[in-house]
């Protein structure tokens, strides 16, 4: 693997990680509205697979989109502005937190509904099939999305018409507060892909270099046509389901022993054992993108509010005879 | 001008947009060899093939979904549904996400989607396949819907709907597929938010739309033979945005206002019809707002008690004349 | 009485109905181990088990069907479904399967289950975590609908559902779980069906529900210091079958009629609750009836915007002031 | 396996047979309103499953459900009278073909929405779990509906919670005009257990016999305890999906190869070999059927009509304060 991507993958985890971090303590201070879900612990993810996309391919994400939207390359200041609900957040404030969409990045939208995802996905892969183009479309999704209907059909779907779609599933454990081996009938989400007839593929999802093979191969798969992939990435999520979770369900114990395994701590171990990187390159990495934060808050505290009568645009595209009351 | 069906003209209609845009095709579950449950698409796969003409899963849910994401990506999706009642299935993407998606991404993704969806009663289809559902659609922030009544709208609406680049709910009641009708030679398009007055007259207004229209023409005429009384009938054919100015208009003339719909009356689209002239042009009025639909009950199989339960033609006649008696003017004078 | 807010009610109401009741048991996501997202079902599994108070998967659609199943077999489910938005998700259950299978069954049959869903607006969640869709399901026959705006009807209303030998959707607003009010000791019941008049008026009435309850009292003392105006506020409590005759009863006193909720206004509850009017007791009316509620969009993010959209206690005054201008007399007068 | 229950299948399977064959004829001559779905070519399944299954045992059935209530020990006359949409139908002409219920039997329902039982089946498993009987519940459905939704939700839902149900597939190759191949990412629904972690089983499902064993091992297992089973039977549908299917999707040959796997006349013939009945028996089943079917005819045709206020019953069973209009 290349050095360039290597430090790549770092820079991008590191991204979204400082980036998460300022949003904890922004909200935590009151700042933002709405609620927020962090991605901490699952960087290995994102940045593994959207490292091994192209611009033009498509991305379907979830409640818990941060992490993905900033790997596949959005910018950290409209990120920001759309988290304090400013009028130049890339939904213009309308979207916040679960609703983060680039369209001229192909992301096609995290979503609030869990599992809303899916088919949309398979829309985007079935497009790239009618329309010729060589683009794929990764769906994100947790584990405890795997148990909704979405998941089945759309996977039954893409895998009957051969699609373009690559399906990555984000297991860390639990669906909110519900530990997922209680209310899923299998061990492992990937164990699943026999049903569609499809390869199921698991990686450790705190290794982002094994997480970056793995969707390099799926995407590979899905680009010549031989259909989607279901790659089931195990991590763990270090943070509470929201900012603000009380975290009953599980021991304080557990989350230490998995914050050991944190993917950005490990990967830079591991690019200095392969001498990929210095110490100092790595504070300057950091460096860097803690300067990206600071410039993505104050582009956001210095943006304007929407107008209130903002909230009766951009819901049609032909406007003409609606009327909103 | 020639004479077909509904199913006739929106299969012309199908057949001039795809040729027209290659990125219109069609997804839906027994289309391809069978051309649609009632004929509607009768051929269409052998003309664009059945790549264009897609066969579905029985997966409404991802259906729906799949036709969003083909719509945000370059493609203008037609989504068949088989019946309206299976919408029910894929509730969340008609409703969550197709309808807000442009919405909550700020203006940047369009979907141009059309889901045509057959609703109405036809053959004691039961509870699960004879609803009208669009009360729920017209509540819905981000959708737009459409209804025609005759084979020139089937055709013009369907086509407006699939180049409109919002989504769009078009509902065609399935006992109007074999309704013959005379319809222009040529392009043409029905614009979306035009309803169309359908009778003139000067002492009721009915609106209406689908099915009902001809059900409330054939009462207009009794009233007018037998009684004298005009009616002025008002086809909608949008549902929402509804042409408001031509229904204050009417309302302005006649003074007397019913609503007629197939759909179950209570919560139905003659609320949001017979309120908002309440609202808004009250004073107009010279009796009260009369709404006829479907009782509230599920559709009951044994077409004795599903013809009870629907309006029919008498049920207008008789709503009428009892709207007359009990307009202010006689309550005033008696 | 003791002060408490709705969620310990509805706790209170849980845990008394599943002391008296065997059958009854809870399902949905994040009940037992979180005692629901709002609180709502705090320790309800230590008292009663996991077996009894069941995490669900993220199977909506499952879920509502499961409920339905353990009720035609002789359990009594209550169903949390997390957000009445996800409702979207297993809209074919509610509506075609729990809706119709007693009437579909010729009556052998019962769906004795509760749907909780909280609704409405709370801290920006936006356009998927914020809606109020009761108008779906009034238009639905087979449902009855309920909905608090404090803590005793809280209480009260869901014992009511939970007895009900009928599917009872069961909406609480999300605003309102941390709002405390009195309950009084021991066991009662608000029946449904039963509207509440919860101020006593002369010039006005407004009808209301949930959270806009409090806003329309607020807005009436306004009303009644500033301009010696004297609103009459009906808190319907039930959405279906409403309480014709409180309704009717007010108006025919106060002569004017406005209904708010937070729902959106077209296609929304009020314009039913108006066109009953209009269509039954229209003569009493001496001006527009007016409907205040959401405007036609997605609730958006920006807490600037989501208030913008949504009817608040200013609007209310207006409007009253606004439609006593706009009456017969004034416009006959001036 | 004993004679007598080797007869009782025969008798089941005659009775399914000769009512729809009856049925078919009354709609083609317009005596019947709706629209109906045959089961003809499929009774070995039906009556395989639901003769091991206790009286006290749950049923749902689908669309083409007129097999499975029959089998479950519906009256024949009764069922007649809701086809004719007569008063002393099952569900007083309220219901029809796809909504037959018998309660007293466990029948839970056909259903108008493919996939509509799945997850009613779910919850009949968690009453008997609940209220800790030995009951279980069969839950028919079509190799179309394994690819909804709610097929994966329930049957997942089902095996997390080890509820006592038996999923049996009616693997007939065609969902209404679509071949199955074509719309679906597995060779055999049952591969999709393995999502699940519950066994797959696939059967002839025009061998009765086989039927039977392989439902009285799965209704075993949930009996004891040991959760779900999926249960693929492969038929072929030999009538149109509804009567007056024009049926273009299929070669007639294809029908006719298909027809000589006939589930009756192969059973008989093994009877006969093995010297279980002769053909003076057979004969004698057939009439005494024939006989039920006239009887049942008589039934419904002397039956009275509905009132049409009748409409207005049974929707609610609290019915105080209700309006209908
Ligand atoms: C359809 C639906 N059901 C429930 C929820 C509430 N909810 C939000 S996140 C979440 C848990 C999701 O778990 P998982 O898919 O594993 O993703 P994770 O949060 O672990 O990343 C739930 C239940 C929702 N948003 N949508
Ligand atoms: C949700 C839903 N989608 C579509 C239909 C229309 N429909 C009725 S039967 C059928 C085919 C079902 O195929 P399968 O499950 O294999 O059962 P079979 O008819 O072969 O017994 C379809 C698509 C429906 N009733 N419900
Ligand atoms: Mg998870
Ligand atoms: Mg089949």
């Amino acid at each position: 693997m290349d050095q360039h991507l290597k430090r790549n993958l770092l820079k991008t985890m590191v991204r979204i990680r400082l980036f998460e971090e300022k949003v904890e303590e922004l909200f935590l201070s009151g700042v933002l509205p709405g609620f927020v879900h962090l991605y901490i612990g699952e960087e290995a993810i994102a940045s593994g697979v959207c490292s091994a996309l192209k611009k033009s391919d498509y991305i379907t994400s979830t409640h818990r989109g941060h992490g993905h939207v900033l790997a596949k390359g959005a910018r950290m200041d409209r990120m920001m502005a759309e988290l304090y609900g400013k009028k130049t957040g890339y939904c213009k404030g309308k979207g916040g937190s679960m609703h983060i969409f680039d369209f001229n990045l192909g992301v096609l939208g995290a979503n609030g509904v869990v599992g809303g995802g899916f088919p949309i996905a398979v829309g985007a892969g079935l497009s790239a099939k009618l329309k010729r183009t060589d683009e794929v479309c990764v769906c994100f999704f947790g584990d405890g999305s795997s148990n909704r209907g979405t998941f089945h059909e759309s996977l039954n779907m893409a895998a009957a018409w051969n699609l373009p779609v690559i399906y990555v599933c984000e297991n860390n454990r639990y669906a909110a507060t519900t530990p997922t081996h209680t209310t899923t009938s299998v061990n492992n989400i990937a164990d699943r892909a026999t049903g569609y007839g499809i390869p199921g593929v698991i990686v450790d999802g705190n290794n982002v270099e094994e997480v970056y093979s793995a969707a390099k191969n799926a995407i590979e798969r899905a680009r010549n046509g031989e259909g989607p992939t279901l790659i089931e990435c195990k991590t763990y999520r270090i943070k509470g389901h929201f900012v603000g979770d009380p975290e009953r369900y599980r021991s304080k114990d557990e989350v230490k022993e998995m914050k050991a395994l944190d993917p950005i701590e490990r990967y830079i171990k591991g690019l200095f054992d392969e001498n990929v990187c210095t110490i100092e390159e790595v504070e300057e990495i950091y460096q860097g993108i803690r300067n990206e934060v600071i410039i993505a808050i104050k582009f956001a505290e210095g943006s304007p509010n929407p107008e209130p009568e903002d909230a009766l645009t951009d819901l049609y595209v032909m406007e003409e005879g609606i009327y909103y009351a | 001008m020639r004479e077909m069906n509904m199913a006739e003209a929106t299969l012309e209609a199908m057949i001039e947009e795809m040729r027209q845009d290659d990125n219109v095709f069609v997804l839906g579950e027994d289309i391809a060899s069978q051309g649609g449950i009632f004929g509607q698409f009768k051929g269409l796969a052998d003309l664009f093939g059945k790549e264009k003409v897609i066969d579905t899963p029985i997966s409404e849910t991802a259906i729906m979904g799949a036709g969003l994401g083909a719509a945000l990506t370059g493609m203008r999706p037609v989504i068949d549904m088989h019946y309206v009642d299976f919408i029910g299935v894929a509730m969340d993407e008609m409703c969550n996400q197709i309808a807000k998606i442009r919405y909550m991404s700020g203006g940047q993704v369009k979907a141009p989607l059309v889901v045509r969806a057959p609703d109405g009663l036809i053959n004691s289809a039961a509870a699960q396949h004879s609803q009208n559902l669009e009360a729920w659609f017209v509540h819905t922030p981000g959708l737009k819907v459409v209804t025609p009544s005759n084979p020139a709208d089937a055709k013009g609406l369907l086509k407006a709907a699939i180049r409109d680049d919002d989504p769009v709910l078009y509902l065609e009641n399935k006992a109007l597929f074999k309704r013959k009708g005379m319809v222009p030679d040529g392009e043409f398009i029905i614009p979306i938010g035009e309803a169309a007055r359908v009778r003139d007259g000067k002492d009721v207004t009915i609106i209406t739309y689908s099915i009902m229209v001809s059900k409330s023409l054939e009462a207009a005429d009794i009233l007018s033979k037998q009684e004298g009384i005009e009616i002025e009938v008002i086809d909608l054919r949008t549902l929402f945005p509804l042409d408001k100015e031509i229904i204050f208009s009417s309302i302005k003339k006649t003074g007397h206002l019913m609503i007629v719909h197939e759909a179950c009356k209570i919560g139905g689209l003659g609320s949001e019809i017979s309120a908002m002239v309440a609202e808004e042009c009250i004073e107009y009025l010279d009796g009260p707002i009369i709404r006829l639909g479907q009782m509230h009950v599920p559709v009951p199989f044994s077409p004795i008690m599903e013809k009870y339960i629907t309006p029919n033609v008498n049920d207008i006649v008789n709503g009428v004349k009892k709207m007359l008696i009990n307009s202010f003017e006689n309550i005033i004078t008696t």
